[in-house]
């Protein structure tokens, strides 16, 4: 027990390692025992995000539950995991998608082995970046995550997988791109020849006309993921591509990556780039807000819908970070994690769908509520948190953004809040033709969820609720970190 | 004739670009090995040449000369075997019979 | 009859000598068997290594016979011998790859004449017969190019050795690498 | 109990209810209908309590719920005689509605989830009313909104229902986005607490307009006008005013006791309530309270006129409650502390009984036209027709009415210099309102089966059959009988409440005394008299035509039937500009972006063909092109 206080993250990044290995260790015949050991893995890293969680100390900004280990020290490169307030939310994120993924996957039968396997190393990257504060490590865990997703999409999705899987690894790859310079450069041109972020966002380093460069492909690079307009395409398509649980993980924990990099290490990092390129970020954000939300409106296919309505919501965190300021960063933060649960359960509910429809044409369904009322309860729970109902846990993100860009940007602000009518739009459209209206024969005898296939959904729902009741509950792990990142940004010319 | 520098690096050249045009049109790859051979020879005279005339001392231009010479010889005995190997895959020694190295 | 100077001899030498070389080069290159492209190549090289010779530089021209005519002519001849004969049938020869060659061959030419005669290079300097000696050749080698000198002599060993390989490989390419291929 | 305690069981006690049925409860309807009648009346007893025992310098407790560095925002309850009167108009109102449900749901296999979101609906409507915060109460008045989008949507399975529940979301929300920010702005441009936190507490906000505090341009205009014009927004929105009321006649989808509900006192109620609760906000800017004046009196006007014509019962009453809405809306911004909410109250209790009797008229008929339940039913309902009568009465404005003793508080209020054409249209819309009213209690109770049905355009009536249930006799049909005898009698007496409202609120008992002996009440009894009259003489009496006076102007009544194309003109914005704006993002998406992303991709495609072309495999072609690249190399050196 002393071992797992001190190495509590390192735990929680070996859980899915040797998840990763244990599936390697099991015959890819016996499914049921992959999926057990799967279930379990995923279980101990919930488990251990959600006792971070509890042990996380609210009143410092400081790192806490360090581990360093120097790594190749000429290079300046350091083992060092550790979190604060902003990376505490993507854990416990991360763990709780990844637990009510597997679950959802529970019926999978084609390739279980591989599947679970690259699951695995997927999430294993993404706790990696959550609670690496040595950028080579972020990097590295960047790549871990990004690839399996390739895979993950082209073996196991559905529409158009090869065009899809091979788009989002471009993309991603392409971020990385100009990731991998900009990470040499904060190294470099910091004269510390270190990638250790504290140290590096400690130095205040006077970046000169390289700032603005480094600053831009950071800014590109990791944006890329978090689907800034107009590089989003990539994800609605993989979206769609994706099965059920990849899809939660992607829209749930990957984009996530993209805005917490920027937050980070763009943030953090150089703080007055960050303030020099504010109003480029905000306009952007508000086009990814708007036009996502548009975009969304006339598509025909449910996942289409809800891969464009994370643009749109990506566009709310963005804004947020863009403002500056302790609302707006903490509503961007609690938008990262709101948003992350709430698509996880969309994806989740229509994948239900999909499985016994085999469909997922919104003119096509219809009248589901009569015939699945839980799968479709589920949807509306989450399309509610999409449109910013109270009580649900993006309500308060949405809030604490707006009220901050209204702040800083009278008209941004308007503009992103009538982007929430737009996404009331479209999802209440969905729901009056998918959900609503007379029974159609075609689905009368389609199955509900089942007892346990419902759980993973009640966990995501409740997770909603909970925070949507209780949003202190987050803003108070939060605020120190915030307030300590918001007073280097002020300090900022 | 006169025994002058100028003469010698014409003559240089033009045994060059006899050995370049060899190369540039035939198709057997031992009549394009010889015009590069014709090239190496006209780079050897070169050499020389400057070294008789322009040189502080005259053994640098020799000792690259020689050095030339064995690079031909390597670049030979190379070039045949490979000939060689062609011929028995391809059973011909044509240059055109090895478009299928293209990208 | 005029008087013969040592120095009109040689200079008539010379031209010949030049002539001899150019003639033999395009015999080697336009005739259109191999062999007698040997042949004129042979003329070629026993002329360079005369204005060698002339030149003042014993040993290369000496080294330039031994290699150029006992080595690689005579490889030449022994490679030619075991393709078979129909392989020295004329190759065809159109106008389109001829006047491209030809263009490219003189283009460039002209291009390094430009460049050589431009250069502003003394005409001439004294002849030193202890520097022309293979003594002082042989010294440079093993002292200012030494290293040069051992990189060569790799060279030459790494080409005796992958020549006999690439020579050896006598068998049939795998049907595999042909689908490979396809 | 403290107050705070009973404030607490008041919003939660319904809450629980709703967070029980999404636990489970739901799979035992019968469960699940006692608990929410329990908590009901809980919440009622809650409500009436804190106005009973309510201190005369009133109550707040509050507790921060979210925190960050720049703002704050507080949960908690705010007692004040105008929130204890509200609360208990909403908790009596919704344990009628939950007790007469128990008669008209008593068959509705989705019982359970009736029960619970009307609970929700409540405990939002209670937290509305109580909030200390203003974001408290934006949550609450979102969650108004969800609640009755599932409440109006309840039989989803009619597409008519879903479309009408997504329609009053979507307007509503387009309501909130200018309350939203108002919101905001309010919440950027309040005093910095200790602390350096913002934050909205009611009482802060209205402090603060009171020391003029929030005096300072915004945009160029003043604070007061911008903040006030956006909150106005999302109260045109909620309360249905015009151009965002078309909502409210498309609600009547949804189970008639929900519309009870929905038109009394939740919801539309709410809107006005937000406009009484920020009263000096919104009377700080003579352009904000003339901007409200003028729609308030334009859709007094307009939605009586299609209440004058429309053949559907509930929808004449939704029609009805968009127009007495206007004249709660004009008692408050012509600056009377009293009047509007007055009438808030007496509407609640008169509308809902008119609510309450439309559901046994609409039950036994299996029908919601006029004409078709007059033939049906008819007086033959006893206790139907004794809420029609006292309701419609109460309605037209018959003197010592409730509804007349509350409009008069409000025409007395506009009876001043400054307020005259306002006056005229409020007298106007009196006139109409006593129009429709008569004719809907003419057509119902004096129809023979003799009379004969003219031409009448059925199409009109969508609403034919509102509830599949089977008509069933017995216990079900007391319960509704029974309340709604009971909110008739209490409606009788409500319009003589006034002063006891008034010393409630902490005013003066002469604010809501009528003059009798003044001209104007004798012009709003002469507009009763002219708009009564005429609908008597064109319904009413024996051998009456049945068909009214505007038939006479067929363009016209088109126009009022269709609710002034009003709809047409919503459905133009969204198949003209929402959908062209989404065609063209779609547009942008698939032609501009994607396809300049898949050109790059194909660009690095045939890019490589072409690098690809080069390895031609020709070893002359190698060497010509390594001679062209040393040339130009060559070339470029000696340039120099």
């Amino acid at each position: 027990m002393a071992w797992l206080d001190s190495h509590l993250l390192t735990s929680i990044l070996l859980c899915p390692v040797i998840g990763l290995a244990l599936t390697a260790l099991i015959p890819a015949s016996r499914t049921g025992a992959i999926k057990l050991s799967a279930a379990i893995v995923s279980g101990i890293s919930c488990a251990l995000s959600i006792l971070l969680w509890q042990r996380f100390d609210p009143s410092t900004s400081r790192l806490q539950f360090t581990e360093r280990m120097e790594w190749l020290p000429d290079l300046g490169i350091t083992y060092i995991v550790g979190i604060d307030g902003l990376s505490l939310p993507m854990v416990l994120l991360t763990g709780i998608v990844f637990f009510t993924g597997v679950l959802t996957m529970w019926e999978l039968e084609n390739r279980v082995k591989e599947y679970f396997a690259f699951t695995m190393a997927l999430v294993a990257g993404v706790f990696g970046v959550f609670i690496s504060q040595d950028l080579f490590f972020l990097f590295l865990f960047y790549e871990l995550a990004v690839l399996p997703m390739y895979l993950l999409i082209a073996i196991w999705g559905s529409t158009r997988r090869e065009y899809a899987a091979m788009k989002l690894t471009l993309f991603l790859l392409a971020g990385s791109a100009l990731l991998f310079p900009a990470l040499i450069g904060l190294s470099h041109y910091s004269g510390l020849n270190t990638f250790d972020l504290t140290l590096l966002s400690d130095a205040n380093t006077d970046w000169g006309g390289m700032g603005i460069i480094i600053f831009l492909f950071l800014y590109l690079g990791f944006g890329v993921l978090a689907g800034i307009f107009p590089f989003h395409t990539w994800s609605p398509v993989g979206h769609v591509a994706a099965p059920t649980a990849v899809s939660m993980l992607h829209a749930g924990v990957l984009m996530k990556l993209g805005s917490y990099g920027v937050l980070r290490v763009g943030m953090q990092v150089m703080p007055e780039e960050m303030v020099r390129w504010a109003p480029l970020i905000a306009a952007l954000a508000v086009c990814n807000i708007l036009y996502g939300a548009f975009v969304a409106l006339g598509q025909t296919d449910l996942k289409y819908v809800i891969g464009y309505s994370s643009v749109s919501h990506m566009g709310v965190v963005m804004l947020g970070l863009a403002t500056m300021s302790a609302a707006g960063i903490s509503g961007a933060v609690f938008q990262m994690f709101a948003h992350g649960i709430m698509t996880a359960l969309f994806f989740s509910s229509i994948g239900h769908i999909y499985d016994h429809t085999h469909t997922r044409e919104i003119s096509r369904l219809g009248g589901l509520f009569t015939t699945m009322p839980r799968a479709s309860t589920v949807f509306i729970i989450a399309g509610m948190a999409g449109i910013g109902v109270p009580c649900l846990a993006s309500f308060w993100a949405e809030l604490l953004v707006f009220i901050a860009a209204v702040k800083k940007w009278p008209l941004a602000g308007a503009l992103a809040i009538f982007g929430l009518v737009v996404s009331a739009l479209f999802v209440l459209r969905v729901v009056q033709r998918s959900f609503f209206g007379p029974e159609r024969d075609d689905w009368k005898d389609m199955p509900d969820m089942g007892n346990f296939m419902a759980t993973p959904r009640v966990i995501l729902a409740a997770v909603l609720l909970l925070f949507g009741f209780a949003p202190f509950l987050m803003l108070d792990q939060l605020a120190a970190s915030v307030d300590a990142l918001v007073q280097v940004l002020e300090a900022s010319p | 004739m006169a025994e002058t520098l100028g003469s010698y690096l014409l003559l240089s050249s033009a045994l060059f670009a006899v050995g370049l045009f060899g190369v540039l049109l035939r198709r057997n790859l031992v009549a394009m090995l010889i015009g590069v051979e014709l090239m190496l020879n006209a780079v050897i005279i070169n050499l020389v040449a400057f070294a008789r005339f322009a040189g502080a001392d005259p053994g640098n231009g020799q000792v690259f000369a020689l050095f030339v010479i064995g690079v031909a010889a390597a670049e030979a005995a190379v070039g045949l075997s490979i000939i060689l190997t062609v011929f028995k895959a391809r059973g011909a020694i044509s240059v055109d019979r090895l478009e299928e190295l293209s990208g | 009859m005029p008087e013969l100077s040592p120095e009109t001899l040689l200079n008539a030498a010379l031209g010949l000598l030049i002539v001899m070389t150019l003639a033999g080069a395009v015999l080697a290159v336009t005739l259109r068997k191999v062999f007698h492209n040997l042949l004129g190549f042979g003329l070629s090289v026993i002329g360079g290594a005369g204005v060698t010779l002339i030149l003042g530089s014993e040993f290369v021209a000496l080294m330039q016979l031994l290699i150029f005519l006992g080595g690689i002519a005579i490889a030449m001849v022994f490679a030619v011998m075991m393709s078979t004969p129909n392989e020295q049938a004329e190759e065809p020869r159109s106008a389109g790859a001829v006047i491209p060659a030809i263009l490219l061959g003189l283009g460039f030419t002209a291009l390094i004449c430009w460049a050589m005669l431009d250069g502003n290079f003394p005409q001439s300097s004294p002849y030193v017969a202890e520097a022309w000696s293979v003594k002082n050749i042989g010294l440079l080698l093993l002292t200012d190019y030494e290293l040069p000198f051992e990189a060569i002599s790799i060279l030459l060993l790494a080409a005796i050795i992958g020549s006999v390989l690439i020579a050896r490989r006598t068998r049939e390419p795998e049907p595999s690498e042909e689908a490979d291929r396809g | 109990m403290s107050l705070s305690q009973w404030g607490l069981l008041t919003i939660g006690a319904p809450l629980v209810t709703f967070v029980l049925f999404l636990l489970g409860v739901g799979r035992r309807p019968t469960l699940t209908v006692a608990l929410s009648l329990t908590t009901a009346a809980l919440a009622c007893a809650g409500t009436w309590a804190m106005a009973i025992t309510l201190p005369e310098a009133g109550y707040q407790a509050t507790t921060p719920w979210a925190a960050t560095a720049d703002f704050s925002i507080h949960l908690g309850i705010r007692l004040t005689g105008l929130s204890t009167a509200m609360g208990l108009v909403v908790g009596t109102i919704h344990l009628l509605v939950q007790l007469y449900s128990l008669g008209y749901m008593a068959t509705d296999p989705a019982q359970a989830r009736y029960f619970a979101v009307l609970s929700l609906f409540a405990s939002a409507m209670l937290s509305v009313v109580y909030a200390a915060d203003l974001i408290q109460t934006f949550i609450a008045w979102e969650l108004v909104g969800l609640s009755s989008y599932l409440l109006i949507g309840f039989w989803n399975f009619k597409p008519s229902a879903a479309q009408a529940a997504k329609k009053a979301f979507i307007m509503t929300r387009f309501g909130d986005l200018g309350l939203f920010l108002g919101l905001a702005l309010l919440m950027l441009n309040m005093p910095v607490e200790a602390g350096g936190a913002r934050n909205l507490l009611i009482a802060l906000i209205l402090e603060a307009v009171a020391n003029n505090d929030l005096a300072g341009n915004l945009f160029g205009y003043d604070q007061h006008t911008v903040i006030g014009l956006l909150l106005l927004c999302g109260i045109v929105g909620k309360s249905a005013q015009f151009p965002l009321h078309s909502w409210l006649p498309d609600a009547m989808e949804g189970p008639t006791p929900v519309s009870a509900l929905l038109h009394s006192a939740t919801m539309v109620a709410a809107g006005v309530y937000l406009f009484a609760l920020l009263q000096p906000l919104f009377l700080a800017s003579s352009i904000t309270s003339t901007v409200a004046l003028g729609i308030a009196s334009f859709t007094a006007v307009m939605a009586a006129g299609v209440a004058m014509v429309n053949p559907d019962m509930k929808r004449v009453l939704a029609w009805s409650s968009i127009s007495q809405l206007s004249f709660m809306l004009m008692g408050l911004a012509a600056g009377s502390e009293v009047a509007g909410f007055f009438h808030l109250v007496t509407h609640a209790g008169f509308k809902c009984l008119l609510f309450l009797s439309a559901g046994i008229f609409i039950h036994l008929a299996h029908s919601g036209d006029l004409t078709e339940i007059g033939r049906k039913v008819g007086s033959r309902s006893r206790a139907a027709s004794l809420g029609l009568l006292v309701g419609a009465a109460s309605l037209a404005g018959v003197p010592a009415m409730a509804g007349f003793m509350s409009k008069e508080v409000i025409l007395a209020q506009l009876h001043q210099p400054g307020y005259e054409g306002f006056y005229w249209l409020a007298l106007l819309g009196s006139a109409m309102t006593a129009y429709y009213a008569t004719r809907m209690a003419a057509v119902i109770l004096r129809s023979d089966s003799a009379a004969v049905s003219h031409h009448r355009d059925t199409e009109q009536t969508k609403q034919e059959v509102d509830h599949d249930s089977n008509h069933q006799g017995g216990l079900a049909d007391s319960i509704m009988a029974m309340t709604v005898v009971g909110l008739a009698l209490v409606t009788l007496g409500l319009g003589w409440l006034g002063p006891q409202l008034a010393g409630h609120l902490g005013l003066d008992a002469e604010l809501v005394a009528i003059d009798w002996d003044s001209m104007g009440v004798g012009l709003a009894v002469t507009a009763l008299l002219a708009g009564g009259g005429l609908a008597w003489y064109d319904y009413g009496r024996t051998g009456a035509y049945r068909e009214g006076f505007l038939s006479g102007l067929p363009a016209i009544e088109a126009m009022l039937k269709d609710g002034w194309h009003m709809d047409r003109c919503w459905r133009w914005v969204s198949d003209k500009i929402i959908a062209g704006l989404t065609l063209s993002a779609l547009f942008i998406d698939r032609r501009a972006i994607d396809r300049s992303i898949d050109g790059v991709a194909d660009g690095a495609r045939s890019g490589g063909v072409l690098a690809a072309s080069l390895q031609s495999g020709r070893l002359q072609w190698y060497l010509s092109l390594t001679l062209a690249v040393l040339a130009v190399a060559l070339i470029l050196l000696e340039w120099k």
